[in-house]
């Protein structure tokens, strides 16, 4: 089922090895056709095509200026006001950069938590309800609701279901993180992108978030920037590797870590890289 | 979750309430800005097409306008050509700024370093609210303490009339002081918590911190401040009005009365006809004030970009 | 050893300047304080100026000036604020938004005789709005906007971009991320913009001498209708504020008592802007609570 | 939601409705009409209780008195933008203005005398020493017999009425000496007070027990001496107004001339009435007796 796109001399390693993800229960909710990001002249990211499966988590790997990051906040265009993106990016079948496609809606679809917590200068019951308000959402019932299950799936509802309304900037940075991603999920989005959500984090709290993650996917389809490759090997189906701005190596994670086809990925999974 | 791409994308399309909010919104502010660059073309427009008309309609010499050290535009001079050599003021707004920027900076910045570094309670308990405390003061008070104050005391320390630029410089330290301090405090809250803590853990100690580490870091923001401050200070009327004497001399010493650009154009703007020479010479003061203005903006700037890139 | 002792005479000094500057502060205030509290008293706060008698009050004069200030914030803070979001928000970092923020600092270091000129030429004769408390506020307006407008730009500015992206990311447009979850968050930083900007307009005599005025014809303060020219609130009527009556006993005051009114009413200016502060830091440590949380 | 916007629906009328009732119920106060003077500060504190006194007097009328200095008030009346320009000067003296559209009405006579700090030891001077003092040919107060101590001179700022006064009939007709120069004449008198050496001019009104009004040419100033021209410098307070006044600026230049502000604010504000005057004198400094009656 796998399709191999290996672009390699027999006897040598490929240059890349890109295969498709998705099967019958998680079809491809999210792939990016051709696509090129530019800070101004610099092109930061070039042959970036990925297919995203449902209810999968998939890690992007490489290192630091390798392009993961752009992709992944290409993705839900967050990156509209600094850089130009080129290309497509579908999204069920939509291609959402689009001029004319409403930003707003999208990324209600496709939700983003980033890399240090920024949960908003309100009480943590407002930091995932005011969003909801500003949809339409207003009756209270309602929204105790939402809030509850969001913080739930969190794995936050047992520390702060007493003290909701204290400010969210009390809380410590695990959990902060956790509210940022109740916050993102209250929304009800499709897609999750994770922008390095652990790298502030201890390791316990780095583990408390890796088991909610495991937990949401069931619910969402998954993409995560990560610096921290057991953390990659731990929680994802698949793994792309990224590096110099271009996408090397895409394949089931196990692959990736334990049979890595392109040299460069080898390298970097075996902590040669450099 | 079926829903055919079509039906997608045409949800996608419609313009939801966030987009409408966000046109509405940028609508209002540019307007609010629009209304601002409105204000302030217009009074920048103002004040040059009436300093202008110094040179263009009474046909004033710009060299001898610049470089003439006779203020007297009521009267001409030998050749006939009235006098307005506008040199002595420039010279005696320059004095007293720097002056003044020169006694205020090491306050300033030895306070912005008390309040951030060394007692960051305190000083938010009690320096910052007299800092701002004392931006309210009007400037007619500042200028009357001047004068009852610092006039009678620099005249018993340094003789002569007490007005002049020392007085001046007085005047000017104290209420150009909080807006340097609280910009200096600025500039040192943004250098990063971690560069502290980096020196500190090098085993320097909380001097060498703050004079090699948060200092150095801070210098383009401790020098807009310093600069802001002498804008202000540049632009100061009332206060240093009254106790610099207004004498359109080259000030020849400290203690000499002298005037400065503000002090001439307040002083006379009201004892002037619209349209009259005598008039349209106060203009081009304040026009020259506004170029300098910019010439401090630019070099804010300036020390802005240089600090960005390093 | 060396750098110890280096160390603590550094501190030391430190310590010093800051006590200097504190108690360079404090004599000023206390000087003001001490030198005008006697004169203060009910009546004085509370009675008409006389022209040339003694026993003249500053109490219209004291109406006038936060009726000023009033109007001229509220005309005032949503122009600066709605400027300020677009400058920091919106506008591209180009040469055209250097020059526009570059002009409004300009503006800025004028001297406000040159805006209450230029006031006075508008508002007063063009708009035929006459000496009245309007053009006053328009000129403070006109004086205090580029001060606002930096202020709370820079205010913007404390907030990480962090929580932008934050709001964003959860579908919100940029307007309703910053009236949402920047502005809320910045109010305690631009709060103390606003107070310090007001105490400037509050003791502004320059920009008012032409345009509000210098006189301040009886009111009748059981009228409360705008309408009538001696109604307190009419937007219309000539009004002298504290400190341009300060500037105005200074310079011509014939009354005998005139020093004391004058040092009186700079007590009682110096009180108010006290007061002023101390309210606003209290609100706005209220507000920043109410906003933050539930 | 709802009910949010229903609240502010119902503030929105109340507010309408409590602004149609105040625009309904407003007293109709000006019905006389108001006017505006503007101009000279030191004449302002006259010209302002003589309108309230005649507001009092005449209910429904207002008469608006600004300052802003004697080049704004005539500028304006010049203009026709207000209706009365206060001025210490003649219009035909003040640069860069048209006199001739101008109607002079004077309102008051106002003395002028130099004054000197007390330590100065001066008490009279001749006009050839205060000549000398504000020309700068003498810098001591030694040299015109007062105590050994630098002469710091104070001027009124450039376009003052006083200083144009002062200099036509004071020093002669010359150019005082380009030195600190006040815009106030409490600035002037304060300065005066507190430094030693000073000496400036202000109107009779200021002179206080602080500072030491000057004699000259052995005549003191007093208002005797003004009365008679004995003590020259003297001159005019003027309301001018753009062509013959009309209508409420008529009357109210009329009560200001009338003998009862002429009598009482005037006098009380240290002013002569120039109905008291036994000379009259002109723009070019001519001065005439009136009715023949005085030497």
């Amino acid at each position: 089922m796998f399709m191999s796109s290996d672009i390699a001399t027999p006897g040598t390693t490929p240059e890349r090895h890109i295969v498709q993800p998705g099967d019958a229960q998680h079809p491809i909710v999210l792939s990016t056709e051709d696509l090129h990001v530019f800070y101004g002249d610099k092109e930061a990211l070039s042959e970036g095509d990925l297919k995203f499966a449902r209810n999968q988590i998939t890690a992007l790997i490489g290192a630091s200026g390798s392009g993961k990051s752009t992709f992944l906040r290409s993705l839900n265009r967050m990156n509209d006001r600094i850089a130009t993106v080129k290309g497509r990016i579908m999204y069920r079948g939509v291609d959402i950069n689009q001029p004319d496609i409403d930003v707003y809606e999208m990324r209600r679809r496709i939700g983003m938590v980033f890399q240090r917590p920024n949960p908003f200068a309100k009480s943590i019951y407002d930091n995932i309800a005011f969003a909801l308000r500003l949809r339409g959402i207003t009756a209270k019932n309602k929204l105790d609701e939402i809030v509850e299950t969001s913080l739930r799936q969190a794995a936050l509802w047992d520390q702060v279901k007493d003290e909701l309304d204290k400010s969210a900037l009390a809380l410590s940075g695990g959990q902060a993180q956790r509210l940022c991603i109740a916050r993102a999920i209250a929304v009800k989005p499709d897609v999750l992108l994770l922008d390095e959500p652990a790298s502030a984090l201890d390791p316990v709290s780095t583990s408390q978030l890796e088991d909610t993650l495991l937990k949401l996917k069931q619910h969402y389809t998954i993409i995560i920037v990560t610096h921290n490759m057991q953390q990659a090997a731990r929680i994802s189906e698949y793994t792309a590797f990224f590096n110099q701005g271009r996408v090397l190596e895409y394949d089931t994670t196990s692959q990736i870590f334990t049979n890595p086809q392109v040299q460069v990925t080898s390298d970097y999974v075996s902590g040669n890289f450099g | 979750m079926t829903k055919s791409p079509e039906q997608l994308e045409q949800e996608l399309k419609r313009r939801s309430k966030a987009a409408k909010l966000e046109i509405w919104g940028r609508v209002v502010s540019f307007s609010a800005l629009i209304l601002i660059v409105a204000v302030v073309v217009a009074i920048i427009g103002f004040v040059a097409s009436k300093g202008l008309a110094t040179f263009t309609t009474n046909h004033v010499n710009l060299w001898d306008f610049l470089s003439g050290k006779n203020w007297n535009p009521s009267l001409t001079d030998a050749h006939g050509k009235p006098e307005v050599g506008a040199l002595s003021m420039i010279v005696g707004s320059f004095l007293i700024t720097v002056l003044s920027a020169i006694v205020a900076t090491p306050f300033a910045i030895g306070t912005a370093v008390f309040m951030n570094e060394i007692s960051p309670n305190r000083g938010a308990k009690i320096l910052q609210p007299v800092t701002e405390l004392l931006v309210g003061i009007p400037s007619v008070v500042y200028g009357f303490i001047g004068l009852s104050v610092v006039v009678p005391f620099t005249r018993s320390v340094f003789g002569g009339s007490g007005f002049g630029i020392l007085s001046g410089t007085c005047v000017l330290f104290v209420m150009i002081l909080p807006t340097v301090t609280s910009m200096s405090a600025d500039a040192l809250r943004a250098v990063p918590r971690y560069y502290r803590e980096a020196s500190l853990a090098l085993g320097a100690t909380q001097w060498q911190t703050i004079y090699k580490v948060v200092l150095r870091a801070a210098t383009p923001g401790l020098m807009t401040a310093v600069v802001f401050g002498m804008a202000r200070a540049f632009g100061e009327a009332l206060a240093v009005q009254m106790v610099i004497g207004n004498a359109a001399l080259m000030p020849q010493s400290l203690v000499d009365p002298a005037a400065t650009l503000t002090s001439v154009l307040t002083t006379g703007i009201g004892n002037t006809v619209m349209g009259s020479l005598q008039n349209n010479a106060l203009w081009s003061l304040a026009l020259v004030l506004l170029l300098m203005s910019l010439v401090f903006n630019l070099i804010i700037r300036l020390i802005g970009r240089k600090g960005r890139l390093q | 050893m060396n750098s110890k002792v280096q160390n603590k005479i550094a501190i030391g000094v430190l310590y010093g300047i800051a006590g200097l500057v504190v108690l360079i502060l404090l004599a000023l205030v206390g000087y003001i304080l001490v030198s005008g509290l006697p004169k203060v008293s009910w009546h004085f706060l509370t009675t008409p100026a006389k022209a040339f008698l003694k026993g003249g009050g500053i109490g219209i004069q004291l109406f006038n000036s936060f009726y000023l200030l009033i109007l001229a914030m509220l005309i005032s803070f949503p122009i600066a604020l709605g400027a300020a979001i677009y400058l920091y928000e919106y506008a591209k970092d180009n040469w055209v938004t250097n020059l526009v923020r570059t002009a409004i600092e300009i503006l800025s270091s004028l001297p406000s005789v040159v805006v209450g000129l230029f006031g006075f030429l508008f508002f007063v004769v063009k708009l035929r709005l006459g000496f009245s408390i309007l053009s006053g506020a328009f000129a403070l307006t006109f004086f205090n906007l580029p001060l606002l407008t930096r202020s709370i730009e820079d205010s913007l500015h404390t907030i990480d971009d962090k929580q932008r992206e934050g709001g964003l990311a959860l579908g919100l447009s940029r307007w309703e991320t910053v009236t949402r979850v920047i502005l809320p968050a910045a109010v305690p930083s631009i709060l103390t913009g606003v107070i310090l900007s007001a105490g400037r307009v509050f003791g502004e005599a320059a920009a008012l001498i032409y345009t509000a005025g210098q006189s301040a014809p009886a009111l009748n303060f059981m009228d409360w209708n705008p309408f009538n020219i001696s109604s307190p609130l009419n937007p219309m009527r000539p009004a002298e504020t504290l400190a341009v009556h300060i500037w105005k006993i200074n310079s011509e005051g014939i009354m005998p008592d005139a020093k004391a009114i004058s040092s009186g009413s700079s007590a009682v200016l110096v009180i108010a802007i006290l007061l002023f502060n101390l309210a606003a830091r209290y609100l706005g440590k209220r507000l920043y609570k109410r906003l933050t949380s539930a | 939601m709802t009910k949010r916007r229903w609240l502010q629906g119902l503030l929105l009328t109340i507010l309408v409705a409590l602004g149609i009732f105040a625009y309904q119920t407003r007293q109709v106060s000006q019905a006389g009409g108001s006017i505006t003077a503007v101009g000279s500060t030191a004449l302002q504190p006259l010209v302002e209780a003589a309108g309230e006194q005649y507001t009092a007097d005449h209910l429904g009328t207002f008469i608006n008195v600004q300052g802003g200095g004697t080049g704004t008030g005539l500028s304006q009346i010049q203009e026709g933008a207000v209706q009365i320009g206060d001025s210490d000067l003649f219009a035909a003296e003040q640069k860069g203005i048209r006199a001739k559209g101008l109607v002079d009405h004077r309102v008051a006579v106002v003395g002028i005398t130099p004054i000197v700090n007390r330590k100065n030891g001066i008490t009279h001077l001749t006009t050839k020493q205060l000549t000398a003092v504000f020309t700068g040919q003498v810098t001591n107060w030694k040299q015109v017999g007062g105590k050994n101590l630098p002469i710091v001179l104070i001027n009124r700022a450039q376009g003052s009425g006083t200083r144009a006064t002062f200099e036509q009939f004071g020093i002669a007709g010359h150019q005082a000496k380009t030195a600190q120069e006040q815009d106030s004449s409490g600035m002037v008198r304060q300065i005066v007070q507190t430094t030693p050496g000073a000496i400036s001019y202000v109107a009779f009104s200021y002179v206080t027990k602080a500072v030491q009004a000057v004699s000259l040419n052995g005549v003191a100033p007093t208002e005797a001496n003004v009365l008679d021209n004995h003590w020259k410098i003297w001159s005019y307070e003027h309301l001018y107004t753009k062509g013959q006044p009309t209508g409420l600026t008529k009357d109210f230049i009329a009560y200001v001339q009338s003998p009862t502000i002429q009598k009482t604010l005037v006098r009380q504000l240290g002013y002569l009435s120039p109905s008291q005057m036994h000379v009259t004198r002109d723009v070019n400094g001519q001065v005439t007796p009136i009715g023949g009656t005085h030497s």
